[in-house]
């Protein structure tokens, strides 16, 4: 029912292949990718580091949640780590669901909740320098 | 005890592994949270500082032993 | 940067492909699937009828109305015609944007406003019978 | 004047274009829709029935002419 995991590379159909079932009439796929701006500042790249054993149990503890929430058929949650460029996919997290309401409510709710609580850290690396995302106020 | 580092903890500490002294006789998340201050201070102006125990966030007052796996959970980033 | 078609099969790459670019941070892509239950009946195959002209022309629309809400890098829509079975894909709207929050709200509006005016009709074929969706009240 | 026709309209006439007599002398949205009620009374059932002059919605007022393309819309189920 549930796909959570943590690759180097993301790949969007299989999330779609996990999600696919004659049971639903709605999925809905959220993917998080690598912007190459960050708060006026040209990104070169980004390096994406895990908690890995946590990672997977805070993904897993998120979609129970969801699982509780909404009515769904599937649910998928794949992050990605290491090195990443620009336009690259880091995230992706889907549900397919009987009716549109439920997959769209759902989605949200998972990419919300990981950002959250998922022990998962960014590095943007600018031309002079390289900041931990949200580590300081 | 044995703490596991991330992001930018690790790169404060300059390892991935911190020992913590038996003599410093922390037994509690809060207790772990100030001497980790006095010894680095750059950990205070972090936006936030969890500490994870078996994979699950602590509470301060939760009890520290040998026996979990305790990790360092500076602000996350995913996503 | 806006991919409006209809066709025979939907191709869920060619539409995150189009999708994609550096400047978004967020994929958000809906995909809508011949469920094999409608209203307690089983559902052999479907067959969808589009006034192919006026259907493009209407998508074109919806699009034109999300560009102007929403803050959007790149903006798709796909619909299938001709017979479908119970699990494949019949629509696929998506879009990219800088934040998440305008993925959501876009996508979500990209499929309720096609839903309503776009001149597509599905017909469901039950084991017994045959039903134009919601021709009658 | 020929209105071209789809889904359950399609099957309620049994063909793809219907062909409007000229006597009729039929100029409105409105007179369309009224005529096609006495001649197809299975179109009065239905949900919805609208209307389009070269693939715009059109009005009951809209006056029709033989130079646009007009159509039959019944209740669209797409998505």
């Amino acid at each position: 029912m549930m796909l959570i995991k943590i690759v180097e590379h993301i790949d969007l159909n299989e999330a779609y292949a996990h999600l696919h079932t004659p049971e639903a009439g709605a999925v809905n796929l959220f993917v998080g990718t690598v912007r190459n701006h960050s708060k006026g500042k040209e990104v070169m790249h980004l390096d994406f580091e895990a908690y890995e054993t946590m990672a997977l149990q805070q993904m897993q503890h998120v979609a129970d949640a969801a699982q509780q929430k909404f009515p769904l058929c599937k649910l998928v949650m794949i992050h990605a780590v290491g090195a990443k460029e620009p336009g690259e996919p880091v995230v992706v997290v889907g549900v397919s669901s009987a009716h549109r309401d439920a997959s769209f409510e759902a989605c949200r709710f998972l990419i919300d909740e990981l950002k959250k609580t998922v022990p998962i850290w960014k590095k943007e690396f600018y031309e002079d320098n390289s900041v931990w995302v949200n580590a300081h106020p | 005890m044995e703490i596991l580092l991330f992001g930018i903890t690790r790169e404060i500490v300059g390892k991935q592994k911190l020992p913590v002294p038996a003599d410093q006789n922390i037994t509690t998340v809060k207790a772990l949270k100030t001497w980790l201050g006095q010894q680095y201070p750059a950990m205070q102006s972090l936006s936030s500082l969890l500490v994870a125990v078996d994979s699950e966030y602590a509470q301060d007052d939760d009890v520290l032993n040998g026996e979990n796996e305790i990790a360092l959970i500076p602000p996350v980033s995913g996503g």
